[in-house]
């Protein structure tokens, strides 16, 4: 089972200055596949500019969220400065990764990424479980532990 | 998760507090004022939903489903009685109607799991006095069965154990429950209960033989080591371990366990109720309720599940009857190595190998999910039983006594 | 499983056709050069790459690690060499320079699974004839183990089935191999050689014993019914069989196989080789390469994996050397009791449960799992073994022979 822990905190300047950092990464890691963009765009098409999150992308088309949420919805804040932070970032990671050719077989959510993904799923779910979420200062129980995986069912458990 | 924090702050809000519960409130009513869904929801223990293929909620005698428990269980209080469980509101009642406490003077132990009131009447009696004060003495102080105050804590709602042995068996375990995440909690506030015990003692101490750990051979060890024995069987002679529903100590051996999966997850799922999610109080087989306590996680249809748990609960229970068989034939050994004059001496080692096979058996047999909870450990635990069974009988029926010829195995 | 089959397409576009692969092409290099990944992966099949706990690729003789084998399978090929197996390019040579095939005489029958020409010699020869063939005669037409060409069709590359023994026995259990799926498939090129087998009639024609089912007691009725016997065991006289690698079967009996997990998902994941995904051609034990083998299903760390699978193990392999004991207990005790002058008719029964409790330990101990593939079916079956083997010795120990006086059991 996943443990959901830490909080996430955004420092303005930090945030900015990776963010800039980023573009520059991206400009000089990507550019060769010109998806630079695809991290600021909302059309999942773009998610799977990079072949790589093709799978993704194909069993997000079949899951039960194709017509309600699209990637952005799940993996990145819905907060302005966290969402410009967190396409950065994984931007960033995810640019770096793909052009090294420098990732696991099998990929894997990171934990922050986990911990936005958590967010949003209530974010969106909040009414529904309110009740059962609202018990514990430390919830450390993820959706995902249950519902497989909504934006994909690409888990045997789903 | 600073904006979640806030949205929990809400949740423990939203229902209002119609009543302000006393840290001593026991009646699920009042509790019910509250949290009216959960209640009703919890109230549903007392319905019966009928057989399943291997549980469920009717109190068929065990007994008489299985004549073979009359046997092994003879000279103890449970080849009185021994009936198939049903819901939480029967906790008490059951309890005080049944032969067991009738026809034995049981000690206040046994109210440490079937009344309410248990946690109070320690606190006011001390831990040992309550254990050892006869049962029908306490009696007049229990009223209510199983309640919202076994769990939760009446002001926060928190998950809580209010159980003193496990605690103290935790702690034997080196485990600091005040580190216990919320998905352990959702484990361990049944793990109060739906465990092996014994009454330590003089004062009939209740506690759980969990200081080597949670596997058969370490409850062994433990009784061994302290020199524990729950009755000598009349006609074999052996001195017997009586092993009661561990169904924490099998269920943590298992896969589930294994992938962070509680009871509650399974017992308590989730329920939409308008449009909010509230936790199933009513505590049953989940082969009564399929859809929400496996098809979350198992994204497969509801007959295919039902079949997957029944299949690996009519392996366990075709392994539970062989060694049935095996215990009774080795009993049988022993009683006719008796009759042709065997001394203690020569029927020790059959004797000792009789108790090992039947604490086995017991250990599946008492359990409750018939092997669903760890179906390997299950068959494994089963295995042991019958080569032991067997190895006991081997021994009777090579007793070399006067009056007869020594046996001719090699073996 | 979705994802899965979307991904085979991926990996079939892609190659452009360098040669036209005759019908009868066996050369995996030839096929190469259409497929250069897909031949690289299943050239290193020859590669070893160790040994895993129970398993991997170092062909290590199971006669020195378990002794026991050497007794159990006393007047049998086995009991002169039994390894490991290892890697798909060794299958050929292994087989040639295995004293099994040096010492006693083969027939032809043997080389259906180790050798790609079979299916071509079938067709020349006649499928009795090829089987009743010595091995030796055949042995100078034999050059190439595992080819392409026995999973896949040279046109279409599609998955096809090519050995009559296995196209037989799923027509016996009356199953349509053209109704196969995809998924199906990537079980039964599979099922063609990792399965039990015996040689029927005077023709040694290769058979599977299905037609009554896959289970063990299935197998072992299918054997009654015609009368097979492998050999008779020198010291204890009893008519045995011999089970080999039952793969196939055991797995069907699993949680995997009923969630529709095929073979191939587990020893030949796919694998991303630059942009594309292409099956894994180096079939080898998935602890070699967890994270393709299992983490597309299970969202798990790779060492708590390796834990569950070496788990399950463990338990399997302790108690299959339990059975061993419990089995070599039967025989000296039959043998006692020959010694001390019983008959064979008094020792019918005796002899009769050591044959069912050494077919059950032996589907247990030549499967290439130690029990994964089916965990409480592999523990179901070897408790059985034991009680079996257990009621052996006790059937011989207590035989009334001349010279000593009746046993005392009461049992
Ligand atoms: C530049 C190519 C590229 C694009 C475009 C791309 N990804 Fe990825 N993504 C990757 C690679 C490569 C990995 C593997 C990185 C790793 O796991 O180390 C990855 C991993 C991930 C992960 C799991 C690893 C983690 O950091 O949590 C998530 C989630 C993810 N991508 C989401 C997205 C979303 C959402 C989009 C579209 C907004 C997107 N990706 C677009 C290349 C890309
Ligand atoms: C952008 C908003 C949004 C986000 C983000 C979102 N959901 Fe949903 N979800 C919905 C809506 C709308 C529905 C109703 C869709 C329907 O009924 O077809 C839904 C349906 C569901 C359902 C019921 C249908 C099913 O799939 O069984 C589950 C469970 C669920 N969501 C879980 C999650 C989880 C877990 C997450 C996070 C991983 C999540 N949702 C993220 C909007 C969202
Ligand atoms: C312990 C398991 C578990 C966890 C953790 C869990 N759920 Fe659920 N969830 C369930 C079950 C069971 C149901 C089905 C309820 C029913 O059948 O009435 C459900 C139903 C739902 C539904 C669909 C309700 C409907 O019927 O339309 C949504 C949406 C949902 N959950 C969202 C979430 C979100 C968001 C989280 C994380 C905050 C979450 N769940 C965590 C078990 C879980
Ligand atoms: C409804 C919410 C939701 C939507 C929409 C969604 N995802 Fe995800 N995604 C998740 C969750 C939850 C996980 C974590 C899965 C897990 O932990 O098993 C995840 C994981 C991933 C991963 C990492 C692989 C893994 O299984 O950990 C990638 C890559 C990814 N998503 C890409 C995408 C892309 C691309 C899209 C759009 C086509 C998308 N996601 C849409 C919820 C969503
Ligand atoms: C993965 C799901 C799962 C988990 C986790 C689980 N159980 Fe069970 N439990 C079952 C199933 C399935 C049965 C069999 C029900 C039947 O036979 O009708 C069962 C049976 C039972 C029964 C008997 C019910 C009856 O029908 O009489 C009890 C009591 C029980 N479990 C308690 C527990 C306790 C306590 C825990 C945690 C320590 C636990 N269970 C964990 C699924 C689970
Ligand atoms: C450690 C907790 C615990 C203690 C102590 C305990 N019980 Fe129970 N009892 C349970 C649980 C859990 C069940 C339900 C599961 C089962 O029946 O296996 C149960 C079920 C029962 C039942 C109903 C089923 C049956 O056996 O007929 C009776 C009657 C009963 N107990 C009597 C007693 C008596 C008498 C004692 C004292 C000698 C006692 N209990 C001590 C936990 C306990
Ligand atoms: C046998 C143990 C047990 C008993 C008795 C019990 N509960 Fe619970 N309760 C739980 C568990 C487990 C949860 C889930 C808590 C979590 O996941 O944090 C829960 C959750 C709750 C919640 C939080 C919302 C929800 O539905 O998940 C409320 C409110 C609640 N219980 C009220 C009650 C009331 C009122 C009673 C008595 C009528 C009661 N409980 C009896 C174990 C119990
Ligand atoms: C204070 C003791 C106690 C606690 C705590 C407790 N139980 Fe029980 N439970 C019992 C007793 C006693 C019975 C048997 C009642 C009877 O048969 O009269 C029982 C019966 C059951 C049954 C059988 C119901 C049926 O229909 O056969 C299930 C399932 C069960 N409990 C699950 C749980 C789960 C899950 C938890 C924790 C969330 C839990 N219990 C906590 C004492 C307890
Ligand atoms: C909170 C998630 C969750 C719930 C609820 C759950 N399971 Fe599972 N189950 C798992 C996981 C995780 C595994 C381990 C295999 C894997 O990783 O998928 C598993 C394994 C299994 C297996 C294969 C292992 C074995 O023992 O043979 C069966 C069968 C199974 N579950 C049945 C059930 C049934 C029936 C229920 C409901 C009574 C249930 N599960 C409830 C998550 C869950
Ligand atoms: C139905 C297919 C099949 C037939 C027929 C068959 N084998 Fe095999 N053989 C296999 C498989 C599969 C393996 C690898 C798995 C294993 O070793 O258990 C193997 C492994 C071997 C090995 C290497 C491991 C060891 O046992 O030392 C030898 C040698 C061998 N076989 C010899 C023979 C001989 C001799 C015959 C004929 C008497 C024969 N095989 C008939 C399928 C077959
Ligand atoms: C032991 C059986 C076996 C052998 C031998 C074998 N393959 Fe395969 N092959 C498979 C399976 C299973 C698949 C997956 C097919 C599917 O899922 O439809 C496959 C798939 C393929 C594919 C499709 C693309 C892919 O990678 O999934 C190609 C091309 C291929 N094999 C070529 C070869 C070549 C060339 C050889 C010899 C060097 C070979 N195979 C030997 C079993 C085998
Ligand atoms: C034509 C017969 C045949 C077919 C078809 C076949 N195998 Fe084998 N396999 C063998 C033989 C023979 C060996 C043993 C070789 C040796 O030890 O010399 C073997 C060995 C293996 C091994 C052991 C490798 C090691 O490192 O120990 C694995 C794993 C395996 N096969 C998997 C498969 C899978 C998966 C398939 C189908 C996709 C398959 N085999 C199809 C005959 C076959
Ligand atoms: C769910 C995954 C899974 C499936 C499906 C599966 N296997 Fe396995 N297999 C394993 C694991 C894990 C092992 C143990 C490897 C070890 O011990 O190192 C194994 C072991 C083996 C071995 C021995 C490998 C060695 O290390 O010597 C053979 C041969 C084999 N399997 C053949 C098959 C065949 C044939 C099938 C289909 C009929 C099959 N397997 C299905 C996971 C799987
Ligand atoms: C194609 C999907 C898939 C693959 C690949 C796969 N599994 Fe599973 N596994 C499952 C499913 C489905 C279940 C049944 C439980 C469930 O529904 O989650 C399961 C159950 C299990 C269980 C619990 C049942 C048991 O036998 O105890 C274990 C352990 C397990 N898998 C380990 C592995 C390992 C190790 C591998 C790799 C060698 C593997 N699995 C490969 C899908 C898969
Ligand atoms: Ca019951
Ligand atoms: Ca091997």
């Amino acid at each position: 089972m996943r443990r959901l822990v830490g909080t996430r905190t955004l420092i303005l300047g930090g945030a900015f200055m990776i963010v800039i950092g980023v573009l520059v990464g991206l400009g000089g890691f990507t550019f060769a596949y010109a998806k630079g963009t695809s991290y600021l765009s909302n059309d999942p098409e773009t998610c799977v500019n990079c072949h790589i999150m093709r799978d993704e992308f194909d069993a997000w088309s079949t899951s039960s969220h194709r017509n309600v949420a699209t990637c952005n919805d799940c993996h990145t804040p819905h907060d302005f400065l966290g969402k410009w932070f967190t396409k950065g970032l994984n931007g960033f990671n995810h640019s770096l990764a793909f052009t090294t050719g420098n990732y696991p077989e099998v990929i894997q959510i990171r934990e922050r990424n986990a911990e936005i993904v958590q967010e949003n799923c209530i974010a969106c779910h909040e009414t529904l479980v309110s009740n059962v979420y609202g018990l514990h200062e430390d919830q450390d129980r993820s959706c995902v532990d249950c519902h497989g995986n909504p934006g994909h069912q690409n888990r045997n458990t789903q | 998760l600073l904006n979640i924090n806030q949205r929990q702050t809400e949740g423990r809000q939203s229902p209002l507090r119609v009543v302000e519960i006393g840290e001593d409130e026991l009646d699920p009513a009042i509790w019910g004022q509250n949290f009216p869904v959960q209640y009703e929801m919890f109230s549903r223990t007392a319905e019966n939903y009928g057989e399943t293929p291997y549980g469920g909620s009717e109190p068929y005698s065990r007994l008489e489903r299985f004549p073979a428990l009359l046997r092994l269980y003879a000279g103890y209080a449970f080849s009185i009685e021994y009936n198939e469980e049903r819901g939480h509101a029967y906790a008490l009642i059951d309890q005080q109607q049944s032969e067991r406490v009738l026809q034995r003077n049981q000690p206040g132990a046994c109210a440490n799991c079937h009344s309410a009131e248990a946690p109070l009447l320690i606190e006011e009696m001390g831990w040992e006095e309550f254990n050892h004060t006869p049962y029908n003495d306490l009696a007049p102080s229990l009223h209510t069965a199983s309640s919202c105050h076994d769990c939760h804590n009446p002001e926060t709602l928190e998950l809580t154990v209010t159980r003193p042995a496990f605690i103290n068996a935790m702690a034997a375990r080196g485990i600091d429950l005040a580190e216990a995440t919320e998905q352990e909690m959702r484990t361990y506030v049944c793990a109060q209960c739906h465990v092996e015990y014994y009454f330590a003692g003089e004062n009939k101490v209740l506690t759980f033989p969990w200081s080597n750990g949670l596997a058969v051979e370490d409850i062994e060890a433990y009784y061994t080591e302290v020199g524990h024995v729950d009755w000598t069987q009349p006609d074999s002679g052996s001195d017997l371990l009586k092993m009661q529903h561990p169904d924490y100590e099998l269920y943590s051996t298992g896969i589930h366990a294994r992938s962070g999966v509680s009871c509650a997850d399974c017992h308590m799922p989730y329920t939409r109720v308008g449009s909010v999610k509230y936790s199933d109080h009513w505590l049953r087989s989940p082969l009564n309720n399929v859809s929400a306590s496996c098809q979350t996680c198992h994204n497969v249809d509801e007959e295919e599940l039902i079949d997957r748990v029944v299949d690996i609960q009519t392996t366990t229970a075709t392994l539970t009857r062989s060694a049935e068989v095996a215990i009774i034939d080795a009993i049988d050994a022993i009683v006719a190595a008796q009759t042709a004059g065997a001394t203690d001496e020569q029927l020790f080692e059959a004797r000792a190998l009789h108790r090992s096979a039947q604490m086995r058996w017991d250990f599946i047999s008492s359990e409750n999910s018939t092997g669903f909870h760890s179906p390997q450990e299950a068959a494994r635990i089963l295995a042991e039983s019958i080569d032991l069974a067997r190895q006991a009988q081997l021994a009777a029926v090579q007793i070399d006594v006067p009056g007869t010829v020594s046996t001719i195995s090699g073996s």
